[in-house]
C-alpha cells in the first residue's frame, strides 16, 4: 500500500517533471499521421497542407501564451498496421500533447485501442459512425459521420431531385459498405426504389460492367459512395462516354479538388454531400483564399478538417492547458466554434459536426445549396 | 442487352489487351532467363509516366512520343536486368531471390516514381480526341479502339521480330539451351538484357495505351500486373500465344463476370478461373507439359 | 610450325568436384586428333575447358598464340573454334534451317554468303534437305547429330571439336559421319574429336591422347597405336572403347 | 539432440529479458507492440521455414493463412464467443485443412507454377475476407478480438502476452525443430534437394508436400491468432499479397532453413520500416533497395553471414581447425566374401518393353530376366538406351509398351515410390545425392521406406519415433562402415566424386532391398576405387541382394557380372556370361566400330 503511494507520487513528480521540460522548450508538439506514402499520398499531402497552414497561422499570430506549435508527422503508408505504428510512435513522445488521427475509418479502428491506453486526445476524420459510439473518451470527429451524409444524400435525391428508381455504387472498403447499408435504408424511408446496389473494389479502373447494369437496371438516379476520388473521377468519365443518362449524386468524394481536377466537365451537373465547401461560410473562404495562396491549388476536405482540428485545438490549450484530460475536457466544452467544415458543437460521443452540405458540381464548382443539419 | 454484351466485349478485349502486354512480358522473360519478373507491372507505369513527361510537359507529338517513351521504358527494363538478375545468372536455384528481389524493386519503383512526380494523378489525353462514337447504340470508346488495334499491330511486329528475323532466332536459341547458344557465339548476356528491354517495353507500352483511361499515378501496374500475371499462366506460362489468349480471355471474363455475377468479385474472376486452370488443367491454354530430365 | 591449339597442365572443377588434374594437350594445324577414355575421364570436360564454359582453375589454353582460357564461349567460338557438344544439342524449337543460321552467329554474313554456306552444308549432308522446314526436335538421332556438325561448320572455325558424334547412332550412320569428319579435315578444317568408337577413331585421327580419371597416361600417333596389341585389348578390357 | 536444443537457450533467454531491458511508459510500450507483432509474423514465417527452407517449395499465400486463421479465432471468440482456446484451436484445424487443399493441388506442379497458384490463392482469400460481410464484417474488420487467460488469470497486458506470444513461439520452434529433426525431416529435405532421388527412395511426393503445406499454414494460424489477439483488430487488408511476399522475405533475409535466422528475420522486416522513419519520405524507396540487396547478395541469409562471421573469428582465435580433406575415406578390407550362386528363379522379367521419346526410339523392344542371386549386366555404346531401360525399371519414366514383372508381380509403371518400397533400389548415372546433406543424413534418407512414425508421432515424442530415428541413423552408419567409408558428417556436395558413389550406393542399400539397380557405378573412377567398388559390390551380393548393372569397364564387369545382356539402338544384341558376349562378333561390331578406311 505504502509503496503503491510512493510510486503514485513518483509518478506525479515525473509528469510534473514533463510539464516543466516543454515549457522551457518554448514549443507545444502536436502529432499527426498521414499518408505520406502509398497508393494515398496524396490525401495525405493535402492533410499535411492543411495542418501546416493552420500552424503558420497560429505561430504567426505569437502561437499559444508565447509557445510555438511544433508539428510532428508520422507515414501511415493507407495501412492499419503502418498507422498503429505511426500512432504509438507519436505517443512515446511524452512533448506530444494531442495527435490528429486518420481520415480512414479502419485505421482508426485500429487504433482506437491504443487511444484508449494511452488516454491522448486524437482527433479522426473517418466517418464510421460506430467510431466514436464505442465508449472510447479520447476521440473527438472533426467531420460530420455518415449517418448523417447517407440521410442528406437520400432526402435531397428524393425530395428535390425527384429520384424514383435509385441505383447504388460504393466501394466495398469499411466507409463505402457501411454507407452503401445506411443509404438503403434512408432511401427506402424516403420513398425511393433501390432498383441496384454494386460493390467495387477500390482502385477499380474500368466500370464498364457496373455502369451496363446501372443502364439496364432502369434507375434514373445514380447514387454513388465511393472512398477515393480517383475512383470516382474514374467512373463519371466512363459514365459520360456510354452516354448513360441518369441523375448523380455522390458522397463526399464528388466533390473535392482531385475529382474535379481528374474528372473535368465529366463531373458537371452532378449532385454531391459535402462537409467542406469552399465558400460555405465566412471561415472556410479565407481558409480557401489563404490556402491556394500558399499551395496554389485548391483546397478540399482532406485540409479543412485538419485546418478546423488544429484551430479547435490551439484554443482549448490556450485556455485549459496541455494537460491531456484538460484538452479532452476542453474539446468536448466547445460549443459553436465556426470552423472551415461548419459550426462545431460537440456531443457526448464525440461528435463535432452534424450536418452535410448539398452542393452541385457545375462548370468544374463546387456551388453549394443547401445545409442539412 | 445485345448492345449491352457489344459494349462490354470491347471493354473486355481492350483491358484484355493489356493484360495480354503485360502477360507476353512475363512469358518472353520467363522463357529466356527463367525468373518471373514482378516489376513487370510497374513498367506499365514508367511507360505511362515517360508519356506525361513527353506530351504533358514537353508537347511533343504523341506518335513521337510513344516511340521514345516505349524505347526509354526498355532502356529502364535493361538497367533493371543490369542490376536485378545479372549478379546473380550463375546462381543456381536463383528463381527465388530474383523473384522477391523483383517485388522489392517494384516497390522501391513505385516509390521513387511517387518521390518524382509527386502524389497528384496525371490525366493523358487521349489519342484521339474524339469523345464516344455512337454506333447502332453501342458507345464506343475511340482509345479502346487504339488499344486493341495498337496492340494486335504489336503482337504482329514482335511476331516478325521472333520468326523473321535473325535476332528473334538467336533470342529464342538462347531461351532454349543458352549453353550451346554461346558456343555459336551468341552473346547470351546480350540477348537476357535484350529480352528485359523488349519485356518492360511491351510493359511501357501497356501503360501508356491504359493512361488516357485509367489515370496515372505510381501504384497503377501493380494490379494489373497480378491479372496479367494470371492470364500468363492460364495461357500457358511461356507460351506467347497463350499469353495472349489468356490476356483477352481473362479480361473478358473479368467483365463480363461483373457484369452477370458479382461486382465485389470482379478481382476475384481471374484468379478463380487461374485457380480451376492449375487444378484441371495445370500447364494452361497452351503450355507443353515438361517432365524433368533424369 | 607452331601449335594451333596448346592446352598445358589444366586443372577443372565442377563445384568441389576436381574433374581434370593436369591435362596438357596440342593440336596442329590441319590435323584430327582424337581423346579417347572411359566414361567420366573426363574428356568432354577438356572440350568444355577449351571452349570456355568451363574455366580451369589451373593452367593455360592458347589458341594461335593467343591465351583463351578466361575467355568467354562467345569470344572464343569468334576466334575460330567451334564445339559441338555431347548430346547434339540441336535448337529444339528451331528449324534444321534455323539451326543452320545460328551456326553463323559468331561472324558478320550477308544474306547471300549464309544462302551459300547452307548450300555447302547441304552438299555435306544431302538428308538435311528434305528436313530443311522441321523442327530440331523432331528429328531421329542420327539426322540431330548431322544437323549439329553441320551447324558447327557454319562458323567456318579453324578448329571443330566433336564431342562424340557417334553417340546412338546406327551404324551406316556413324560410318558417314566419320567419312565427313574425314572430308571436312581434308577441306582444311583442323579437329579435335572425342569418341567411344576406338576403331573409327584410330583410322581417322593422326594422333590420340588417352585419358583416365582427369588425366593423359598416353599421348602417340594413331599408327603406333594401332599396331599396339595391348592398347586394343586394353581399350576392349578397360572400357570398351 | 539435447546440445542442439542447448542451442536455442541463449535466443529464448534473450527475448525473455528483452521486455525488462525496454524503456518504460509509451515508447516501451511502442517496442513491446514491435515485438509482439514480430513474434506473430515469426511464428508465421516459421511455417515457410518449413515450407520453403526445408522441403523447396514457394509459396506466397502465406499471408492467407495467416489471415485464415486470424479470422477464423476471431469470428468464433468475438461474434460465436467460443473460449479463447477452443477457438485458437479451431482455427489452427481449419487454416490446416485449407493448407491440405493447396497441398494437393501442388503435386501436379513444378516449383514456378506453385508460386503462382498460390498467389491466386492469397487473392482471392483476402477478397473473400474483404466481401463475406456476414462472416467476416467485411472491410470494417472485428475488433474486441479477447486475449487470453491462463488457469484462471486474464492475461491483458502487453507484458503478459508478449510472454504468451514467446511461448508460442518456442512451441512453434520445437514443432519445427521436431520435424526437421524426425524421420519426415529427411524426406522434406530429400524433397527439397532432389524429387527424383527422394521418390526413388520410397518417399512419397504427395504425402510430403501435403504435409509440408499442412504444417505451414498451421505455423501460420498460429501466428494469425497471435497477431489478432495482440492487435485486437483485424480487417482484411492486413492479409495481403504484399504481407506475404514480407513473409517470404522474412524466411530468405534471416536464412530461410533456420529457425532462429527465420525469427531474426521476422524481427528485422517488422523494425526495418521503423528504424528508417527518420528518412521520412524515402524510408520505403529505401527498405525496398534493401530488401532487394540482402535477397540478391546474401543467399545464406543474415543469420547465415553471421554464423560465418562468428566462424572466421572463432578460427582466427582458435586456430585452423582439421577440414578433413585428408582424412581416409575408405577402410579397406581384403577378405573376399563368399558369394551365393545365382538361382534360376526369376526375381525380375522384363517382356518386349520400349520407349520413345519423340522421334527417338530410345528403347524398342527389349526383354531379359534376372534371377535372384544375379549380378546382371546391362552393357552396350553410349546412347544405346541402357539408362533409360533402368528409369523405366524404377518407375521414372512410363513405359511406351511392354511388361515389366518384379517377384511374381506385375510392377509397369507403378511410379517410383511403389517400386522402391517393392525392394528395389537404385543409384544414378550422374549421381543423385542430396547435395546440402552430409553423407550420413543421405543414406538415413534410404531407409525411409522402413519407418512408421509420422507427424503425430515425431511431434508428441513418441519414444517410438525417437526409436526409429536412432535406429536410421545407426543404420546409416553401419552401412557406410559396411561399405568402408569414413567421412560421415561431410556434405555431399564437398565429397569426390568416387566417395560419391559409394555414399549413393549405401543409401541404396541401406533399406535392405532385393534388387539393387546400378547405373554406371565405376564412371569416373580410377583403377584403384574400380578395386574398392568391385569388393564393395561382392560384399553386397554376399549379403543376398540381387543387382542389375550397367557398366562400361569391362575389366570390373568380367570381375562382378555373373549374366550380361548387351544393347544396341534400343534393342538387345545379345546375352549369356560375360565371356561369351564379349567375344560375340555382334557385340565387338558395336563397340569397337568395323574395320573399313576412310581416311
Amino acid at each position: 500500500m505504502i509503496g503503491k503511494l510512493l510510486g503514485g507520487a513518483g509518478m506525479i513528480a515525473l509528469l510534473c517533471g514533463a510539464g516543466v521540460a516543454h515549457a522551457a522548450s518554448g514549443t507545444i508538439e502536436i502529432g499527426m499521421i498521414a499518408d505520406l506514402t502509398g497508393p494515398a499520398a496524396l490525401s495525405g499531402q493535402h492533410k499535411v497542407d492543411g495542418a501546416k497552414l493552420a500552424v503558420d497561422e497560429i505561430n504567426a499570430h505569437g502561437g499559444i501564451a508565447g509557445k510555438k506549435i511544433k508539428l510532428i508527422v508520422e507515414d501511415d503508408r493507407g495501412q492499419n498496421q503502418a498507422g498503429v505504428s505511426a500512432y504509438q510512435k507519436l505517443a512515446a513522445n511524452q512533448n506530444i500533447v494531442a495527435i490528429i488521427g486518420s481520415i480512414r475509418s479502419t485505421i482508426v479502428q485500429a487504433t482506437l485501442p491504443y487511444v484508449a491506453r494511452y488516454k491522448i486526445p486524437t482527433m479522426i476524420g473517418g466517418t464510421d459512425p460506430k467510431l466514436t459510439h464505442v465508449g472510447n473518451q479520447w476521440v473527438f470527429r472533426f467531420r460530420p459521420n455518415d449517418t448523417y451524409a447517407s440521410a442528406t444524400m437520400a432526402q435531397y435525391a428524393v425530395k428535390t431531385m425527384g429520384s424514383k428508381n435509385v441505383a447504388v455504387l460504393y466501394d466495398t472498403d469499411a466507409f463505402g459498405a457501411a454507407g452503401n447499408a445506411l443509404l438503403k435504408v434512408a432511401l427506402v424511408k424516403n420513398g425511393a426504389k433501390v432498383v441496384s446496389d454494386q460493390g467495387y473494389t477500390t482502385a477499380t479502373r474500368d466500370y464498364t460492367s457496373f455502369l451496363e447494369k446501372v443502364k439496364s437496371s432502369g434507375a434514373d438516379t445514380l447514387a454513388t459512395y465511393m472512398t477515393n476520388s480517383e475512383d470516382e473521377a474514374q467512373m463519371l468519365k466512363q459514365l459520360r462516354q456510354l452516354g448513360l443518362k441518369v441523375k448523380i449524386i455522390g458522397s463526399t468524394s464528388i466533390a473535392t479538388s482531385v475529382c474535379i481536377q481528374l474528372a473535368g466537365p465529366a463531373v458537371d451537373d452532378t449532385y454531391g454531400v459535402s462537409d467542406f465547401v469552399a465558400d460555405g461560410n465566412d471561415a472556410a473562404k479565407a481558409f480557401t483564399k489563404r490556402y491556394v495562396a500558399k499551395y496554389n491549388s485548391q483546397p478540399d476536405v482532406f485540409g479543412g478538417w485538419v485546418y478546423d482540428a488544429m484551430n479547435v485545438l490551439s484554443r482549448v490549450i490556450a485556455k485549459d492547458g496541455t494537460a491531456p484530460a484538460a484538452i479532452q475536457k476542453g474539446i468536448r466544452a466547445v460549443k459553436g466554434y465556426h470552423g472551415v467544415e461548419g459550426t462545431y458543437t460537440f456531443d457526448t460521443n464525440g461528435d463535432g459536426l452534424h450536418g452535410y452540405w448539398v452542393v452541385k458540381i457545375k462548370h468544374r464548382k463546387v456551388i453549394p445549396i443547401k445545409y442539412v443539419g | 442487352m445485345f448492345s449491352e454484351f457489344i459494349q462490354l466485349t470491347i471493354a473486355g478485349l481492350a483491358v484484355g489487351s493489356i493484360y495480354a502486354l503485360i502477360a507476353l512480358g512475363f512469358v518472353l522473360i520467363y522463357t529466356s532467363v527463367n525468373v518471373v519478373n514482378f516489376a513487370q507491372g510497374d513498367f506499365a507505369m514508367i511507360g505511362a509516366y515517360f508519356m506525361v513527361s513527353l506530351v504533358v510537359v514537353l508537347h511533343l507529338p504523341w506518335w513521337l512520343a510513344l516511340v521514345l517513351a516505349v524505347v526509354a521504358t526498355g532502356l529502364v527494363g535493361a538497367l533493371f536486368q543490369l542490376l536485378i538478375f545479372q549478379p546473380v545468372r550463375n546462381r543456381p536455384r536463383n528463381f527465388l531471390p530474383v523473384m522477391i528481389a523483383t517485388v522489392g524493386a517494384s516497390v522501391f519503383l513505385e516509390q521513387a516514381f511517387l518521390l518524382i512526380y509527386g502524389p497528384i494523378p496525371y490525366q493523358l489525353p487521349p489519342i484521339f480526341k474524339a469523345d464516344s462514337v455512337a454506333v447502332f447504340g453501342v458507345h464506343v470508346y475511340p482509345q479502346y479502339i487504339v488499344i486493341i488495334v495498337v496492340t494486335a499491330a504489336m503482337v504482329a511486329l514482335l511476331n516478325w521480330f521472333l520468326e523473321r528475323t535473325k535476332l528473334g532466332k538467336q533470342l529464342q536459341a538462347t531461351a532454349q539451351d543458352p549453353d550451346t547458344a554461346r558456343l555459336m557465339g551468341i552473346r547470351v548476356a546480350w540477348m537476357a538484357a535484350l529480352t528485359f528491354a523488349i519485356s518492360t517495353a511491351l510493359g511501357g507500352l501497356a501503360g501508356l495505351l491504359i493512361a488516357p483511361v485509367y489515370t496515372v499515378t505510381a501504384t497503377m501496374g501493380s494490379s494489373i500486373a497480378l491479372k496479367a500475371f494470371a492470364a500468363a499462366i492460364v495461357g500457358g506460362f511461356g507460351s506467347m500465344k497463350g499469353a495472349i489468349v489468356g490476356g483477352l480471355g481473362i479480361g473478358l471474363i473479368e467483365t463480363y463476370g461483373a457484369t452477370y455475377i458479382s461486382g465485389s468479385y470482379r478481382d476475384a474472376f481471374p484468379f478463380i478461373v487461374l485457380i480451376l486452370f492449375l487444378i484441371f488443367r495445370p500447364y494452361g491454354l497452351f503450355g507443353e507439359k515438361v517432365s524433368q530430365k533424369v | 610450325m607452331s601449335n594451333m591449339l596448346e592446352v598445358s597442365n589444366i586443372q577443372s572443377r565442377y563445384g568441389q568436384v576436381t574433374a581434370l588434374h593436369d591435362i596438357s594437350i596440342e593440336v596442329r594445324a590441319g590435323e584430327v586428333v582424337a581423346l579417347l577414355g572411359v566414361n567420366g575421364a573426363g574428356k568432354s570436360t577438356t572440350l568444355k575447358t577449351i571452349s570456355g564454359l568451363l574455366h580451369p582453375t589451373r593452367g593455360e589454353v592458347r589458341f594461335e598464340g593467343e591465351r583463351i582460357e578466361r575467355m568467354a564461349p562467345e569470344a572464343i567460338v569468334r576466334r575460330g573454334i567451334a564445339h559441338v557438344p555431347e548430346g547434339r544439342h540441336v535448337f529444339p524449337g528451331l528449324t534444321v534451317r534455323e539451326n543452320l543460321i545460328m551456326g553463323t552467329s559468331n561472324r558478320k554474313v550477308s544474306r547471300a554468303e549464309t544462302e551459300r554456306d547452307i548450300e555447302g552444308i547441304l552438299e555435306i549432308f544431302p538428308d538435311l534437305k528434305r528436313l530443311y522446314t522441321q523442327m530440331g526436335w523432331s528429328l531421329s538421332g542420327g539426322q540431330q547429330q548431322m544437323l549439329a556438325i553441320g551447324r558447327g561448320l557454319m562458323a567456318k572455325p579453324r578448329l571443330l571439336m566433336l564431342d562424340e558424334p557417334s553417340l546412338g547412332l546406327a551404324p551406316v550412320i556413324v560410318k558417314q559421319v566419320f567419312a565427313t569428319i574425314a572430308r571436312i579435315n581434308a577441306q582444311g578444317t583442323t579437329v579435335l574429336l572425342v569418341e567411344q568408337n576406338v576403331n573409327l577413331s584410330l583410322k581417322v585421327a593422326h594422333r590420340a591422347y588417352l585419358l583416365e580419371t582427369g588425366r593423359i597416361v598416353r599421348a602417340d600417333t594413331t599408327e603406333a597405336l594401332r599396331a599396339d596389341e595391348g592398347f586394343r585389348a586394353a581399350m576392349l578390357g578397360a572400357g570398351a572403347h | 539432440m539435447i546440445r542442439s536444443i542447448a542451442r536455442f537457450l541463449p535466443f529464448v533467454a534473450l527475448l525473455v529479458l528483452i521486455p525488462f531491458l525496454l524503456p518504460g511508459g509509451r515508447l516501451g510500450s511502442y517496442y513491446l507492440t514491435l515485438l509482439i507483432l514480430s513474434l506473430s509474423y515469426a511464428v508465421a514465417a516459421l511455417g515457410l521455414t518449413v515450407l520453403l527452407g526445408y522441403s523447396g517449395q514457394i509459396s506466397l499465400a502465406q499471408a492467407a493463412f495467416f489471415g485464415i486463421g486470424a479470422y477464423t479465432f476471431s469470428v468464433l471468440a468475438v461474434n460465436h464467443h467460443v473460449g479463447y482456446w477452443s477457438a485458437a484451436l479451431a482455427a489452427v484445424v481449419v487454416t490446416t485443412g485449407f493448407g491440405l487443399f493447396l497441398g494437393a493441388i501442388s503435386l501436379r506442379l513444378a516449383s514456378h507454377y506453385l508460386a503462382l497458384v498460390t498467389i491466386g490463392f492469397q487473392i482471392i482469400t483476402e477478397l473473400v475476407l474483404n466481401n463475406w460481410n456476414a462472416m467476416t464484417g467485411g472491410a470494417d474488420g472485428i475488433s474486441n478480438i479477447p486475449r487470453p487467460s491462463l488457469f484462471g488469470y486474464a492475461i491483458n497486458s502487453d507484458h503478459g502476452f508478449y510472454f504468451i506470444s514467446v511461448a508460442v513461439l518456442v512451441l512453434a520452434s520445437y514443432v519445427v525443430f521436431r520435424l526437421r529433426h524426425s524421420r519426415l525431416g529427411g524426406a522434406l529435405f530429400a524433397l527439397r534437394e532432389d524429387e527424383i532421388a527422394a521418390s526413388a527412395n520410397g518417399i512419397s511426393l504427395f504425402r510430403t508436400k501435403v504435409l509440408a503445406f499442412a504444417v505451414s499454414a498451421a505455423l501460420a494460424a498460429m501466428g494469425g491468432i497471435l497477431y489478432a489477439s495482440g492487435s485486437l483488430y483485424i480487417s482484411p487488408n492486413v492479409f495481403n499479397f504484399y504481407q506475404s511476399v514480407s513473409f517470404f522475405a522474412m524466411a530468405l533475409v534471416g536464412g530461410q532453413a533456420s529457425i532462429v535466422g527465420t525469427t531474426l528475420g521476422a524481427g528485422l522486416i517488422t523494425f526495418l520500416p521503423e528504424v528508417l522513419r527518420f528518412l521520412h519520405a524515402y524510408y520505403i524507396a529505401v527498405y525496398g533497395v534493401l530488401v532487394v540487396v540482402v535477397v540478391l547478395f546474401m543467399p545464406e541469409g543474415l543469420y547465415g553471414l553471421l554464423l560465418r562471421g562468428v566462424g572466421a573469428v572463432t578460427t582466427l582465435v582458435l586456430g585452423r581447425r582439421e577440414d578433413g580433406r585428408d582424412e581416409v575415406a575408405y577402410l579397406k578390407s581384403d577378405a573376399v566374401p563368399e558369394r551365393p550362386v545365382a538361382s534360376d528363379r526369376p526375381l525380375l522379367e522384363i517382356r518386349d518393353l520400349a520407349k520413345h521419346f519423340g522421334g527417338i526410339k530410345a528403347v524398342n523392344g527389349v526383354s531379359l530376366t534376372v534371377n535372384r542371386g544375379d549380378v546382371a549386366v546391362l552393357i552396350g555404346p553410349n546412347g544405346s538406351g541402357k539408362t533409360t531401360v533402368l528409369n523405366v525399371l524404377s518407375g521414372i519414366y512410363t513405359a511406351t509398351a511392354g511388361s515389366i514383372v518384379y517377384d511374381g508381380k506385375e510392377i509397369t509403371n507403378l511410379g517410383p515410390t511403389r517400386i522402391n518400397r517393392l525392394g528395389i533400389s537404385r543409384t544414378f548415372q550422374n549421381i543423385r545425392l542430396f547435395p546440402e546433406l552430409t553423407a550420413l543424413e543421405n543414406v538415413a534418407v534410404g531407409h525411409y521406406r522402413r519407418g512408421t512414425v509420422g507427424l503425430a508421432g515425431a511431434l508428441l515424442s513418441r519414444p517410438r519415433g525417437y526409436r526409429e530415428e536412432r535406429e536410421a541413423m545407426e543404420k546409416a552408419r553401419e552401412t557406410l562402415h559396411f561399405l568402408g567409408f569414413v567421412r560421415l558428417d561431410v556434405k555431399a556436395k564437398n565429397l569426390p566424386y568416387g566417395q560419391q558413389r559409394i555414399v549413393e550406393i549405401a543409401r541404396a542399400i541401406v533399406s535392405g532391398p532385393e534388387l539393387l539397380l546400378l547405373d554406371e557405378p565405376a564412371a569416373g573412377m580410377n583403377h584403384e576405387e574400380t578395386e574398392v567398388l568391385s569388393q564393395i559390390l561382392y560384399r553386397i551380393h554376399a549379403l543376398g541382394v540381387t543387382m542389375l548393372l550397367i557398366e562400361h569397364d569391362m575389366s570390373f564387369v568380367s570381375s562382378v557380372a555373373t549374366r550380361a545382356y548387351v544393347m544396341d539402338f534400343g534393342q538387345k544384341i545379345s546375352e549369356g556370361s560375360v565371356k561369351q558376349v564379349l567375344s560375340d562378333p555382334a557385340v565387338m561390331k558395336a563397340y569397337l566400330g568395323d574395320d573399313v578406311e576412310y581416311a
